[in-house]
Parts: C-alpha cells; structure tokens; sequence
C-alpha cells in the first residue's frame, strides 16, 4: 500500500486538494444541468398552476416519501462508509458501501414500481395519455416533467451504484488506507449529490397541492 | 422601396423610422468616433514607437486617472444610449388609440393578413399613410417574424401566442415585406409587398370591397360551431353570458382569477378545462382541431365586439400589447 | 482535505434531522396554507440540501476555496431563475399609455 | 542548448517516443494541445468550405447554384461546425492546453487523464456531427429554435445534437481543468497578481465552461427527447412556450460568446507586452476585465430576445446590462493601446495580427452596442446586421488572436521559426479581405436584407458580390499559413529558447519543451511582463 502521488502534483496533499475541488467542480455543472430542468418546471408551474396541482395528485406520496427516507439512509450509510475509511477499517468500509448500493437499488426497484403504474393508469404522456380530469394538457405537460426529471435523477443513482460496485471491489482488493482513500471520498460527494436532487424533487413534483 | 435599385441607406417611411434613423446616425458617430480613435492612436504608436536598435522602450506607468476616465466616460455614453432607446423601445411597444386593427397569421410559407372589415390579403398589407396600424400576430406552426425595413419595425410570430406591433406609415409606395426569423426550407420565400396609400385611396381600397368583416365572420362561426346554442340561447345559466367580458377579470372555478383577453379566449376554445369560468360545469367541448388560427382571430374579434365600450377603441389591446402566454395569470 | 474526522454521532444527528423534515415537509403539504406551501417546500429542501452539504459532504470542515467552489453552482442557478422568471413575471403588465403625442 | 547539434539530439516532448500510441495515449499536456490543433483545423476549413458555399450562393439574388433546403443545410452546418466544433475548443483546448501549465510553472495540467478525455469527447462529438451531415445534413441553424427543431424539421437534428452534447462535455472538462490547475498548481512566487494574463482570461473562461455549458447540454437533450417521443416541454400544443427553449439557450450561448473571445484577449495581452517589450498597461483592470465580463456575462442573454415576446421589462433589464458588460471590453482596448506607448514596436507577424485584433474587435464590439440597443435591434435583429457583428467579432477577433497566437508560440511548439516574410503577407491579406467580406454586411443589415435568404431582393446584389469576393481573398489568407506553417517543420529554421526576447515562464525553457517542461521547479520572483530590467540586452 503506497501513496499514489501522480507526477504533476508536488505531494500527495496538493493531489488530494486539487481532486477535491476538482469534484466540486464538476458538482456545479451537474448542479446547472438539473437546474435546467428545474426552471423549466418552475416556469411552467406558475403559468399552469392548477392543472399541475392535480396531476400530482396522481404520484403516490407515501412511495415517494418511502423512497426520499431510503434515499437518505443511504447518505447516511454513505458518510459512515467515509468515515470508516478515515479509519481505515477495510471490513466496515466495505460493508457500509454495500449497504448504500443496495439501499440506491431499493430506490430505484421503488421508482420502477411507480413507473410501472403509471403505465397502467396511462400517465405517460404521448398518444397513450388519458386524463379524465380538466385540461389533459397541461397535466401531460406535468408528466413530461415528471418523468423527465426522475429518469435523469435514476440514470444519476444507476452511475452511483456502479461507483459503489468498484470502490467496494478496490477496497477489497486493498487499495485503500487510512491516509489515500480519495476515490471513496469523492464516490461519497456524488452519492450525495444525487441525494440532494432528490431531496427538491420529491416535494416539488409529489407536493404540489396535497391541502386541495 | 421596391425595385429601387442599388442604395446604402434605407427609405425611411414610417414615423418610427425617422426616430431610430436619428439614434442609428448617432451610434455611427459614436462608433466612428471611437473605432477611429483607436486605429489612428494604435498606427500612430505604431510607427513612432517602432523597434529601433537605438532605442529601449519606456517603463510603462500606471494611472488611475486614466483608468478612471476611460471607464467612466462610456459607461456615461451607453447609458445614454441605453435611455434613448429605451424611450423609443417603449413608445414602440404601446400602439396608440384608434389605430388600425390588422391580424396577421403567418405560417409555412406565407403570410395571412386580414383587414379589420374582412378584407383578407395574402402576403400583401395595404396600410394608411398617416394613420396609426396595429398588427397583432400569431402563427400556426413555427415561430416567423413579420419585418417591413423600411418602417424598422419587427414582431416574431409565435404559435400560440398573440404579439402586437404597430407603425405609422409616412410615404406612399411599395415596400418589402421580410420573414425575418428562420421557419424552414422556403423561409427566403416568405415575402411580400406592403403598399402604403393616401388615406382616401386606402379607404376606397378598402371599401370597395364587400365581403364580410371579422366580427361578421365571426358572428356566423358562432352559430356554425354551435357556440350560440349555449352561449346566446335560453341555456344562458348553464354558460356564460360572453357579452361585456372583454379587458375585465372574471373569477374562475377552485379561486384565482383570469384576465379576459385574447389569449384566454383561444384558451377557452381549444381547451374548455383549463381554466374553468366560476359557477359553471366544464360542458364545453374543445375545438382543438376544427377551428383554423383565421377562424379563430374572426371568432375573438366578434366576442370583443360584443364588449362593445372596450372593442370600440380597441384600446385592450394597447394596454397590454403583448398579450401573455395562454393561461397566463392565475 | 478532510484531516478532521467527523465523530459518527454527528452523522447520527443530520440523519435523524433529515428525517424529522421529511416527515414535516409531507405534513406541511397537507394543510392548507396559500402560498406558504410551495415556500414551505422548497425552503425545507433548501435546508435538508445544506446540512447533507455541510455534514456530510464535509464543507463546515473545508477551506474557504471550497466554499466559494460550493456556492457558485447554486449563484449561477439563481442567476438563471431571476433573469427568466424576471420575464414571465413581468409579462404584459406594461402600463397604458398617459398622453399619446399624436 | 544554444548550439544546433544540441537541439538535434536533446530530448523534448516530440521525440520522447514515436508511434501513434504514444500520440492517442498521451497524457502530456502539449501533446493533447497537438491533437486539438489537428482536429480543429480540421474543422475550420470544413466550416469554411460550408462558408464558401454560403458565399456562392449569395453571389446572385435568385437562389440558383443549390436548392433552398440545401442552403438552410449550408449556413447551418457552418454555424455548428464553426462555433461548436472550431471556436469554443481554439484558443483554450490548443494554446490554453499547451500554456497554462508552462506559464504556471507546473509540470502538466492537473488531471491529464481527463485532458485526453476531452479530446477523445471532442473527437467523438465530431463524429456524430460529421454523420449528422453525412447523412444529410441539419437545417435548423445553429441556433435550433424550437418548434422547428423539435417537431417541424425532418433532417438529422437528433444526430447534431448528440454531437454537441458530447463536445459540450468536452469544453466542461478542459475548463474544469484549467481551474483546478490554476487554482493548486502555480509554482512557489506564482502569486495570483504575477500570473500572466492569459492565464486571467482562461480562468475567467472556465468558468464560462463550467458553469454555461451543462444549461444548453440539457436543453438540447430535452430537444431531441421531444423529436423523439414528439411529445416535450416546448410543444405550443401542450401550452409549451417556445420562448422558454430560448432563455435556456441563450443562457449558456451568450456567455459562450465570451468563451470565444476571452481567450483571444488573453492572446493579445501576451503578444501586445512581447512585442512592444513592454510592461501591459493596467494589469489589475485587465485582468478583472476578464472576470467582469465572465460573472456579468450571464445576465445578459436576453438581449437575442427583443422582438422574440420576452416581456419589455425584461428586454430594458437586459438591454441595459448588455451595455454594462460592454465596459470591461472597452478597458481592456484602451489599455492595450496605452501599452503600445513608448513601446519598441516589432512588425512581426504576431503582432500585426494583435493589433489587426484590436481594430476589428472595436468594431464588432461596437456594433454590438447597436444590438444592445433596443429600439434599434427591432431594425436589425436577424438581418445581416448580426452577422457581420459577430463574424467581426468572431472572425476579425478571435480568428485573428488564433492565428497570432499560433504564430507567436510556433518557435515554441515546433522548435521551429515560421517564414516571417510570408506570415505578415497572409496577416495582410486576411485583414483585408476580412473587411471586405463583412463591412458589407453592415450595410446589408441597416438595409434590411434578412439572414438565412438564400435568395434575396435584387437591389441587394451589389454588396453581396463585395462579399462574396472578400471572402475569397479570405480564404487564400487563411490557406497560406497552413502551408508554409507545415513547410516550416521541415525546412523552417531553428528557434531559440527565446526568440521574440520574452519574458514568461515559457520562454526559459527550451524550445520545444521537455515532457515535464521545466527541469527543477521555477521559483517566481517578479510580477509578469516586467520588461524593464531585461529589455536592453535583447533588442
Ligand atoms: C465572440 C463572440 C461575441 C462577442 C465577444 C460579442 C460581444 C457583444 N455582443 Fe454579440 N453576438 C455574437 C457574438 C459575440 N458578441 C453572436 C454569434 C451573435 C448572433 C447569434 C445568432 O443569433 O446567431 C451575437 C448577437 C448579439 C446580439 C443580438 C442581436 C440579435 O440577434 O438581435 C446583441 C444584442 O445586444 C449583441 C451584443 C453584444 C455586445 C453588447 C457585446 C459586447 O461584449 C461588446 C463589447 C466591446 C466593445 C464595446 C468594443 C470595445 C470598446 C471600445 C473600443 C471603447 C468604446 C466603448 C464604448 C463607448 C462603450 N450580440
Ligand atoms: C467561428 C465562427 C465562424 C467563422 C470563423 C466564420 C467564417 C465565415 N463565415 Fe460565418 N457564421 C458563423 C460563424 C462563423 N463564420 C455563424 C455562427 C453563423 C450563423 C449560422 C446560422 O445562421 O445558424 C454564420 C453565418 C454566416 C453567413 C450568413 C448565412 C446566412 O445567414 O444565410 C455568412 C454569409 O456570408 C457567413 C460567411 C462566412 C465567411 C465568408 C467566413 C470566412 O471567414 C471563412 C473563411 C475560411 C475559408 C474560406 C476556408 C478556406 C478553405 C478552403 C478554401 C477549402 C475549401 C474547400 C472546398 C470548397 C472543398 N457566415
Ligand atoms: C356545450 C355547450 C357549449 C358550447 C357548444 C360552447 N360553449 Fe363556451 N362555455 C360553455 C360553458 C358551460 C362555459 C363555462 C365553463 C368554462 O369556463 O369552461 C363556457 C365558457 C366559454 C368561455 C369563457 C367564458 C368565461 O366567462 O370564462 C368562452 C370565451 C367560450 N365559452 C367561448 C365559446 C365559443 C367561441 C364556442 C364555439 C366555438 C363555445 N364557447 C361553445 C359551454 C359551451
Ligand atoms: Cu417565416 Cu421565416
Ligand atoms: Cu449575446
């Protein structure tokens, strides 16, 4: 086990900065890419208020707060596998890190459940879309959004998982140690990442007018 | 105009032109000005200060004052700018009272232009000299822009949406008429002619011509789409009286409110559900697909005519020239 | 850049927070409230996204750089929404005309 | 190292090792910098020849040489091709890769392997563009305004947009790079206020990169999700606004327009102090200039919107900022030329195009106030106007920074002197048929003559046939340098360290550099520029 210091950098302190901000960084231009859509909705949400309200009306609340509590549980898990790696417990980082993958495959068996009976009760927008309440338009619109949106915030997790899958495969094989354990530091900012876009999903797409 | 032959300033026959043609030349000046100061200073520096063996070059000083002076003084230039457009831009956007009403449908490749007694023209608009007219625009399939150069004046026809612009025509003649904003293959095609008349000619123009107006257009689609079999029969609870709701705000179903304008109109044709008028069942069916974007303008122009204090002036319109989005407000 | 290891009761704590606002957004949502609503649920996101920033993501701990890296992803965002929402909100409520020069 | 055999047998980064593995796996940042250079020449003269097409066409009011579509295919290909795949990468993904460290002092950027990866991007961006127009090309300009992108055009929009998104990722990833280098990689004395200039514009620019970039790569996305299922956010159908397509993307092509300038000034601050020996006049007021117009650059995007239907508050709110971003760049201008003063004025090359740069720049800039304001750009917008603004821009100003730059760092690259003779005769011809092709265009626009046409009224045809002209005086002064800057690597003289006499970092080195440019880690003691102490010796 050695310090990896590539030849650019000067020290392995430099290296660890400068892959920090690195990430965050790059964490900005995801935080602009799903902002995109988020004005998108935001706009389209003060124009068609109602019809908005009542086509979330159609996501299942109890679903999606099961899966935002999921969600966060696995960025709890998530801080504790760091941690853990900070330590240098190789057996705890591991399992930590398997528990967060296997908590983002509930989510997402979750999410494709939901997805599921959508597709039953003919929300997906297209030539399919039925709607029997006012102004099938605009409630199409809102699905667009909806499925937009979450599909991008499950490609994300789908990313997440896989990171997951190698850093518990380069943690088994050893590659860590209390001092270089970068790769599962940085595994951990886009776990949470992830989680965050989530965190303004879920009340923005599944609260919309729950008091009507 | 047309068929002039080779020129490097454009005629000038709107009111609005004479303006901008003042701000443009001012900007020439300006630019002139500054482009010139600079390309003589850079050349002069240039050639005096050239590299020569004898001669090292001097340390360069630094001077806020300069600094200073040279940020200060255009920031004071564009603001002035920025205000004398400004005050065009705005003059620009409000049409007058009384103005002219012309709807104008442009779509893959043409335009549809229709006079306000019914008089239609394609990719021709015969227009006043002297007298204020207002376009209002919209489009049936991809975003155009309706350009005449010689008045300077532009509006983007967007689909689903209702754009105004107005102008004032100075000078007698054949001007161009430009798609302006890219729509397809034939967007180059999109052209025609703008005549501006002597007022008499215009209105001979117009009145030798008898087919019906909008409002009558509109009036006869009222009963050919069965409008009037709720809206004007006995059923009049079950549907809303449209008679004196044009320019005010009428209360909707589940709160809110919504400004009875143009847009909510078409709104309330194609997609009866959206925004449902208090008190009332959502009955009415939609006429996605039957009525035409002409039909449509003939039908609005007719419910605005049966507001007959506001459609009188036509002055809605002016306040809010350009009207929202569909659905716009809540 | 994490010298600092956060003990796991601090985790324990965020976590226990998050979910106690999950569980208050989703009550906030079904009472009645006009426009509180949409504030309220955006505005508890807000929180829940900054302490998840700030604790486990490590940034309390970080240098100022960080902060700085942290922030600008979210200014810009604001920068998109003023400008844009600037226009809808703003759309056709020009003023009427007071003396027209004829 | 100052003899000849020296330079033969010493090892640089080109003769470290040889064989096209050594090139497609390389992590060294000049080599990567040698990989953009080819790929986007190449690009450049594919827009080019588009642009040259363009040009035919428009030599006759009636549309005769090609059928309409195939125009609108033409002027839109150019515009992806030229900004997506030729501009944005220039300066920053060629001389910004080659540079940044080496100005820095460090030995490479600070993430090689993403470095490779974003050429890989680029190239693979390309790819799909190049069967987007294989296949039949795109029609939508470049712009790709909905509805006639995402439901009305039947050419290969989807294919163009996947390949924009790729090289949009590309663009992030150098930006993200050149800030994390910037920020951790100086050299010990590198402090913030001795960096170079062009290091100040490339920051400011990745910023541009990082945070513009992923705006318009979602909004394209959401464009072909809409051709696709023909069902999408920007349907009129659904109540979609189409205006909205356009805040999204002007948010990111607004400041992109200053990611195809900043560079450029960048340029032009190093090759205006080399080659009037000269300390630059105002180096904080340059330098924030940069960061000024990267920050206030993204509040400005609705000024391509006046007559689009944003509401007019929103167009003043615009209109006005447009003018405030425009301050920056006048004291940028004013500060070169008081650098030039008392200066020692060299004729080379390089500096012809510099100061070619600041002329045409003024003008581009200037007539951009035009379109900032209001009323006036209800006249102008989408004519003629626009384009020669921003081929003024684009093309008198970062093209000519290019190519000057390319000039200036040649020794450096190559190890070779380009013909100094034949390089100002290109610089000349350029400029002048530059301004022939699009002064023209000013007046075209005030006339009315509409952009996209592919036929046009007949009193327009005399400027038209300038242009048209102008534009093949252009093409000889672009298609020189080509030559005789691959003519010089085999027969071009030798060059020094340090020919033009500079300072900056890398000019101490050898020219060309070694892998890891610098033997022993530079110890900076002096700001930047600081020709004062030096200059003598070397005139
Ligand atoms: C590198 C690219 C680049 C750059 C740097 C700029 C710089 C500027 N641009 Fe340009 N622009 C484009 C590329 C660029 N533009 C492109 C590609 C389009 C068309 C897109 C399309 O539709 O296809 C466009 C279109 C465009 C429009 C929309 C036109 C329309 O479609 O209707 C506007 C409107 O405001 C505008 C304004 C400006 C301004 C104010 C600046 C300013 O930043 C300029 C500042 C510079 C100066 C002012 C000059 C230096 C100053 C002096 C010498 C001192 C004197 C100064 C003063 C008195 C202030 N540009
Ligand atoms: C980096 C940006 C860039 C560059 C460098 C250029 C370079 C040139 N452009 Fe550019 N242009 C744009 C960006 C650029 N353009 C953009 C963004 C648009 C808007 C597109 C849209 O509307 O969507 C546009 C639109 C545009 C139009 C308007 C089309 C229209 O609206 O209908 C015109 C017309 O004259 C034009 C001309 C030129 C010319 C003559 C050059 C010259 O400088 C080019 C000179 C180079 C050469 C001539 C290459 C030499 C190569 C050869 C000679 C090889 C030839 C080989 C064969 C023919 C096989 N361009
Ligand atoms: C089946 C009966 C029916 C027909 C046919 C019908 N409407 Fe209606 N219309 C209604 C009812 C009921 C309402 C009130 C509920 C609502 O807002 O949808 C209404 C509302 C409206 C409104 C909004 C009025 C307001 O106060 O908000 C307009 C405008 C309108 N109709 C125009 C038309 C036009 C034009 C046609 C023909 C093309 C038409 N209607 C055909 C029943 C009908
Ligand atoms: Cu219609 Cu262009
Ligand atoms: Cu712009």
């Amino acid at each position: 086990m050695s310090l990896i210091v590539e030849h650019q950098f000067d020290d392995y302190e430099q290296q660890q900065q400068a892959t920090t901000l690195g990430m965050w960084g790059f964490l900005a231009t995801e935080v602009l890419f799903f902002g995109g859509m988020f004005l998108g909705y935001t706009v389209y949400r003060l124009l068609y208020h109602a019809p908005f309200g009542e086509a979330s009306r159609h996501l299942d609340v109890v679903l999606g707060a099961v899966n935002t509590g999921v969600l966060l549980c696995s960025s709890l898990t998530m801080a504790l596998g760091v941690h853990e790696a900070q330590e240098g417990n190789r057996r705890m980082v591991m399992l930590f890190l398997a528990i967060t993958a296997a908590l983002g495959m509930i989510f997402l068996g979750i999410k494709f459940f939901e997805y599921y009976q959508k597709f039953e009760e003919h929300l997906i927008p297209g030539p399919h879309f039925m709607w029997n309440g006012a102004d099938a338009r605009h409630a199409s619109l809102f699905f667009i959004f909806y499925f937009v949106m979450t599909g991008m915030h499950a490609l994300h997790m789908v990313i997440g998982i896989g990171l997951m899958a190698i850093l518990v495969f380069l943690t088994w094989r050893g590659k860590f140690s209390s001092v270089y354990f970068a790769p599962i530091e940085l595994g951990g900012l886009y776990w949470h990442f992830v989680d965050i876009v989530w965190v303004f999903l879920f009340p923005l797409l599944y609260l919309v007018e729950r008091s009507r | 105009m047309i068929g002039e032959g080779f020129r490097l300033f454009p005629v000038q026959a709107s009111t609005f032109a004479e303006k901008l043609d003042r701000l443009y030349l001012f900007l020439v000046g300006m630019s002139g000005f500054f482009a010139g100061l600079i390309i003589i200073l850079v050349i002069t520096f240039a050639v005096i200060y050239r590299r020569r063996a004898d001669r090292a070059p001097e340390k360069t000083r630094t001077s806020l004052g300069l600094e200073l002076i040279w940020t200060v003084i255009p920031l004071i230039l564009v603001m002035f700018i920025f205000l004398w457009g400004a005050d065009l831009f705005l003059d620009q956007s409000i049409p007058p009272q009384g103005a002219e009403d012309v709807y104008v449908v442009g779509k893959q490749w043409m335009w549809k232009a229709q006079h306000s007694n019914g008089r239609r023209e394609i990719n021709e608009l015969h227009v006043p000299v002297g007298r204020a007219v207002k376009i209002t625009a919209t489009s049936q399939d991809v975003i155009h822009s309706f350009y005449i150069p010689a008045f300077r004046v532009k509006q983007d026809a967007v689909p689903g949406q209702y754009r105004t612009m107005w102008f004032q025509a100075t000078k007698a003649g054949e001007y161009h008429l430009f798609c302006a904003e890219y729509c397809g293959t034939d967007h180059s095609k999109m052209i025609g002619r703008i005549i501006a008349m002597q007022d008499t000619a215009y209105q001979n123009w117009l009145g030798g011509y008898t087919e019906e107006t909008p409002v009558q257009a509109g009036e006869k689609l009222f009963v050919q789409f069965d409008c009037a079999n709720c809206h004007e029969s006995g059923r009049r609870q079950r549907c809303p009286n449209l008679g004196g709701l044009y320019g005010t705000t009428v209360a909707l179903a589940g709160g809110g409110t919504a400004l009875f304008d143009e847009a909510y109109i078409r709104e309330s044709i194609l997609d009866p559900k959206a925004k449902i008028a208090a008190g009332y069942e959502p009955v009415m069916p939609t006429f996605r697909g039957q009525v035409t974007e002409e039909q449509m303008l003939a039908l609005i122009a007719y419910i605005k005519s049966l507001s007959p204090n506001v459609a009188a002036t036509s002055t809605e319109g002016a306040r809010r020239p350009q009207s929202s989005v569909p659905g716009k407000k809540e | 850049m994490t010298e600092t290891i956060v003990p796991k009761k601090i985790y324990f704590r965020v976590w226990g927070t998050l979910l106690i606002l999950l569980a208050v957004t989703v009550g906030v949502a079904y009472i009645h409230l006009g426009w509180f609503n949409p504030a309220a649920a955006v505005g508890i996101a807000g929180i829940k996204a900054l302490i998840i920033i700030l604790y486990f993501m490590h940034v309390r701990y970080s240098p100022k750089v960080l902060w700085v890296f942290v922030s600008a992803g979210f200014v810009w965002l604001g920068m998109l929404f003023l400008w844009t929402l600037g226009d809808y909100l703003t759309r056709s409520y020009l003023p009427p005309p007071t003396i027209w020069p004829q | 190292m100052s003899t000849q055999l020296a330079i033969f047998t010493r090892e640089h980064y080109l003769n470290v090792s040889y064989g096209w593995k050594s090139w497609l796996f390389t992590r060294d940042h000049k080599r990567i910098a040698l990989l953009f250079l080819m790929t986007i020449t190449f690009f450049f003269f594919l827009g080019g020849a588009f642009a040259t097409m363009v040009r035919l066409e428009l030599m006759t009011p009636q549309g005769d040489l090609f059928q309409a579509q195939t125009y609108n295919k033409l002027f839109s290909m150019h515009g992806i091709v030229m900004i997506f795949l030729f501009l944005i990468p220039s300066i920053p993904a060629v001389l910004g890769n080659f540079l940044v460290p080496i100005m820095i002092g460090a030995r490479d950027l600070a993430f090689p392997r993403l470095n490779l990866l974003s050429w890989y991007l680029l190239v693979i961006g390309g790819v799909f563009t190049l069967w987007a127009i294989v296949a039949g090309g795109v029609d939508t300009g470049w712009t790709f305004y909905t509805p006639y992108s995402s439901l009305f055009s039947n050419t290969n929009v989807v294919l163009a947009v996947i390949g924009i998104f790729i090289s949009g990722f590309s663009s992030i990833l150098t930006g993200l790079n050149f800030i994390v280098t910037i920020h951790q990689m100086r050299a010990p004395g590198m402090t913030w206020f001795r960096l170079p200039l062009f290091i100040w514009s490339h920051y400011a620019t990745a910023i541009i990169q990082v945070l513009g970039t992923p705006v318009v790569a979602i909004t394209l996305l959401l464009v072909a999700v809409e051709r696709v299922w023909r069902v999408g956010i920007f349907d009129p159908a659904l109540g979609g606004d189409p205006i909205l397509f356009q805040h999204l993307f002007w948010f990111y092509s607004h400041p992109a327009v200053y990611i195809m300038i900043l560079p450029g000034m960048g340029v032009v601050s190093e090759l205006i102090t080399t080659h009037s020996h000269k300390q630059i006049f105002g180096y904080t007021f340059v330098a924030f200039s940069s960061l000024a117009i990267a920050i206030i650059g993204f509040a400005v995007w609705g000024h391509h919107m006046f007559v689009a239907g944003q509401s007019q508050y929103a167009s003043l709110m615009f209109s006005i900022l447009s003018f405030l971003v425009a301050i920056p760049s006048a004291i940028k201008v004013f500060n070169w030329t008081a650098t030039l003063y008392k200066g020692s004025i060299s004729y080379s090359a390089p500096m012809l195009y510099a100061l070619g740069f600041i002329g045409l720049f003024t003008i581009g800039g200037l007539t951009g106030l035009f379109l900032a304001t209001t009323a006036v750009d209800l006249h102008v917008t989408d004519t003629y106007f626009v384009v020669a603004h921003f081929h003024y821009i684009m093309v008198g100003g970062m093209v000519m920074a290019y190519l000057g730059g390319i000039h200036h760092w040649w020794p450096k690259i190559s190890g070779k002197m380009y013909p100094e003779g034949w390089a100002r005769l290109a610089a000349l011809i350029v400029f002048i048929g530059f301004n022939l092709t699009f002064f023209p265009q000013f007046v075209l626009g005030y006339l009315g003559m509409p952009r996209r046409y592919y036929a046009y009224a007949d009193e327009f045809q005399v400027l038209n046939v300038m242009s048209t002209a102008g534009a093949s005086i252009l093409a000889v002064g672009y298609v020189l340098p080509m030559v005789y800057l691959i003519w010089s690597l085999r027969y071009g003289e030798s060059a020094s360290a340090n020919p033009w006499g500079a300072t900056g970092l890398e000019w101490q080195i050898p020219s060309p550099p070694p892998t890891e440019n610098f033997e022993e880690t530079p110890i900076v003691e002096e700001p930047a520029y600081n020709y004062e102490s030096y200059s003598r010796a070397s005139v």
